[in-house]
């Protein structure tokens, strides 16, 4: 791989053993990939914390923070003291919320050892944003700027929304990349990678955030890792889908494939037109979708939904925007939950400050549902206890909770769930 | 796990592929043979190297210590995390022989520090069983394949 | 005007007096503007609230809030009673910083009354964001999105940056979006508006934060209220200019001309090209920015500067993203402010709970600045006591504070306004 | 002022103007005429209607009652809120006159309900000057301006 003189002089140690260590990393994981250069980045977003009690032990026996950060972040089991980022970094979300200890089962030990290693985080850098979603709260990447994110739902909004340009990293490629602004130079950073490899015309409107979310676990299923391109025969596509509706239809084809990058034709920055998508070649494959594929995509995703009592209803996959708990609180004004069912919704804490002072935590909580953050029950793996079925909006929690935990999956509308919360009944159905 | 292996030198393989070295390293062990991608996050215990994932061909298999044969890496970007995890709880594969690169599987292999190959000449999903004995020179980018008897291999269930 | 039947049905009544009210003034201006019809938008970011002693008379007088309502957000003398908002709403920027009235120089009636005006308008569905900046806070439109937004930096971005569009609205124009869903559809609604009409070719590299700022004073200046496109001759501009780069770029176009739209060859999702960009047509004008440019805009930024001791540092115009919060925490640390020096870093509330989170504000604070929200110097008109010369890394500040204030204004890097902050003396100057 | 034309009816105008309607009515006042774009938010003071923005040609001078004619609206999101307010304080002009449409200037003129024109057969900023009186039909599309004298204007300073 070719290094630049400066990338020669960090390998060489000139920046002290962990920048060194994290060249170290990043050329083989550069060989590995057969990358040919570096490109250099300056804003990564990962996991940083620790919320095992795998780490905690490492932490206590091998050197503390800066042994867990070598090891877990850097893959180097020499204990190097780790020197502040020099990159924006911004934290994703973890596995659980420390606003909610008991409510995630999180034991006190667990929790005090999560705080230390969040104010190591900070103290080096990392922007505490918690979230899968850091595009909401101030981490917006503009078109072509190199980034060196983890998180699926987050890397495929990235790269295909806001095209900028990104894989979806590791762990351990992120802490390198905060300690050096730089990644490999492959996949989605270079042009030749971008353009769609499928089409997907489209024979059907696509309007509503369940709509999207169909759409997109349609298409992660049939074009698995490719670059799909969504078209509308004859038109456009209609009315511009927002924020919510491209966060859940990327999120969607991220879990049921593993697009990380998708094109829609007059919407998305890279597809002002439909042959600019493909960047002049032919699809490998021409997809249809209409009500018969939108039909089996919701059947799909509601496979082990069987009892129509539920206990639970999660929203916030990914993590909810103002705008979509503005939406849940004004269904929810004035009723209450049903006694036996609980309603958690998910969102990144900045966002839930937001929420605090618009009102609208107070007619949730008035509900007897509670609004969290920094995680979600896939994460977390958390539930209240005695869940059997749940109620979700969002295709990629119902891809994975049913996996995760054994639980049913009724997957519909935000009204449907919120409805399903206050009757303790699942009474949705697709429109 | 056959005797034959684990007592006598292989004087020559029944077949040799050449890929691309990923990791460096020489390693011999048994192959555990998927046709399935496989999930980090989700989809493994790195305690035990034990696939977890509902209906997947390798549920509650054990990849720890085998040479592991497999399209590649799919799911969250927690993907190397697991690994890496396993590594450190001595339940990661002894080597990766996968066919579809991605940054996933890239890190996942370098982080596990165990030998890895691709870019094959021949699709070692094909020619490789669960249960053959597999010499992975990954410097010089070779993989010896001993078969296991087919007696065996046709009576067992796989591994 | 041609109207749809639900806009019909709007119009006369159908959906109560207030709607009514908001039908009729979108008619007035969509007619005054010329336009065919309307659009629907689902995004509108304006002032509600009231923080004026006149407003805050009005209420007592005339009628409470729903009186304020009718007349400052939908020109109504009559009072109506005010349902609540159809539409995503977000609220901008206010006159002060209600968490720091003593400082901003708030009596107890002003601030109680915004107080009742900010429950009022979260009440009717106001997301209260309270920044120029909804886009750093989970406002972030997409490509093709109909939005009604007020202040001119955020409709620079939401239109260029982000490729949604909208026009430069007004306060009364957004009160009856609010409500009706509804837009004149007209200027940057329209596609046959967006193309560049003045045409600038880059002969400098443009890295910085500042080099940023200053192309786009000079750009505004000379191109008034017309669309851009900047383009480096015989190749890219560069590295992909981040967010915060976007932000000064765009405010300072917005300030010193009227740019509401501009295009960077690409960069910007409306321009993959040049030609493209242009709409195939003539550019009406062809500006070259050279080193002589950049210094010329440099000196028109500090015309006003005169004497190098300084009494204030202002950061945050538009407001700072938690990496500008976090690269200031970066330059603050360790050091103490000059003893007659104050330094206000402006930011949206829900970035202050993540800079209090990451440990920025405690670095702030313990150097001597303060973080500071919903408001900024301008908008308020507030400076700390005996403030003769002021240092800011903002065009937009430079322009306005001594315009409104009387005040001298130094501009520089951001690296310049934290070493004047800790010295008391502006040592800057172009490199 | 010009006594000429607070006493007589003026049996033909000087000159007439045809342009577009932007708000309607009808109003006869003197004119205050800029070459410069006009701000609203930190350029007027709505109290008085007084122009503030420093370096403005008009600054100290007040636009209360008067045809303002001008080039249009420039500056901040805030324009029509300040003229609105202007109008609740009785200090909006009496009229527009303006060449060049923006939304800013549009609702401005709409929420100071006063007659409003652009798009004329002739730049209004070439033939009328301050101190002319004008008489604003916007409903029929029409301005007849009334010079004040010659000498009276050329002696005066343009208030
Ligand atoms: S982390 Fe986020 S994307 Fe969904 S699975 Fe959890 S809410
Ligand atoms: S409101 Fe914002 S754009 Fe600047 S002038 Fe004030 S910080």
């Amino acid at each position: 791989m070719h290094l630049s003189d400066e990338e020669k002089a960090m390998y060489d140690g000139r920046d002290g053993p962990a920048v060194q260590k994290a060249m170290d990393l990043l050329v083989r994981y550069g060989e590995a990939l057969g990358a040919e250069r570096l490109v250099e980045t300056r804003n990564v977003c990962a996991t940083i914390t620790s919320t095992t009690p795998f780490q905690r032990d490492f932490a206590q026996t091998r050197g503390g923070m800066d042994a867990v950060f070598s090891e877990f972040s850097l893959d180097s089991p020499e204990v190097v003291p780790i020197p502040k980022f020099k990159v924006f970094t911004s934290h994703l979300q973890l596995g659980f919320d420390p606003g909610q200890p008991e409510r995630m089962g999180i034991d006190t030990q667990t929790l005090q050892f999560y705080e230390r290693s969040e104010r190591h985080a900070a103290g080096l850098g990392a922007q505490i944003m918690n979230t899968c979603t850091p595009y909401q709260v101030g981490n917006v990447p503009t078109r072509g700027e190199h980034c060196a994110w983890m998180e699926s739902s987050a890397v495929v909004y990235c790269n295909s929304v806001l095209g900028a340009r990104t894989n979806t990293e590791g762990r351990e490629s992120c802490g390198a990349a905060m300690l050096t602004a730089r990644i490999p130079d492959w996949g989605y950073h270079r042009d030749e990678n971008r353009h769609a490899t499928h089409l997907v015309e489209l024979d059907v409107e696509v309007e509503s955030v369940q709509d999207w979310g169909l759409l997109g676990y349609f298409i992660g299923e049939q074009v698995q890792s490719g670059v799909p391109v969504v078209h509308r025969r004859g038109g456009d596509i209609g009315r511009a889908p927002n924020l919510p509706r491209l966060k859940h239809f990327g999120a969607a084809a991220a879990s049921s494939g593993g697009v990380e990058l998708f094109h829609l034709v007059g919407i998305t920055p890279e597809a002002p037109t439909l042959e600019h998508a493909l960047g002049g070649k032919k699809p490998m494959e021409v997809l249809r979708y209409g009500p018969a594929e939108r039909r089996a995509a919701y059947e799909r995703l509601n496979t082990t939904a069987r009892e129509a009592e539920i206990q639970y209803v999660m929203l916030g996959c990914p993590h909810y925007t103002i705008e979509q708990i503005w939406e849940a609180a004004q269904l929810l004004e004035g009723r209450r939950l049903h006694a036996d069912v609980q309603l958690w919704i998910f969102t990144p804490r900045a966002i839930k400050a937001l929420a605090d002072r618009s009102g609208h935590t107070r007619i949730i909580e008035e509900a007897g549902g509670v609004l969290m953050t920094d995680s979600c029950s896939a994460m977390s793996r958390a539930v209240p206890p005695g869940t059997r079925a749940v109620a979700l909006d969002s295709a990629k929690q119902a891809h994975y909770l049913p996996a995760i935990l054994g639980v049913q999956a009724w997957f519909g509308s935000t009204a449907e769930c919120i409805e399903a919360a206050c009757t303790g009944r699942w009474q949705g159905g697709l429109k | 796990m056959s005797d034959r292996h684990d007592t006598a030198p292989n004087p020559a393989p029944d077949l040799v592929l050449h890929g691309r070295k990923v990791v460096g390293g020489v390693v011999e062990a048994e192959a555990l043979v998927t046709h399935e991608r496989i999930s980090g996050w989700g989809g493994i215990d790195p305690r035990t190297g034990t696939v977890i994932e509902i209906g997947h061909a390798l549920r509650g298999q054990s990849f720890a210590g085998k040479v592991l044969v497999f399209p590649g890496a799919k799911g969250s970007s927690g993907w190397s995390a697991m690994f890496h995890t396993a590594r450190l709880l001595k339940a990661a594969p002894a080597a990766f022989l996968f066919n579809e690169m991605t940054t996933k599987m890239a890190l996942g292999a370098v982080v596990s520090h165990a030998p890895a190959l691709t870019d094959f000449d021949r699709d070692p999903l094909a020619c490789i069983e669960t249960g053959d004995r597999v010499r992975v020179d990954a410097e010089r980018g070779t993989v010896e394949v001993f078969k296991r008897p087919p007696a065996a291999h046709d009576g067992d269930p796989p591994a």
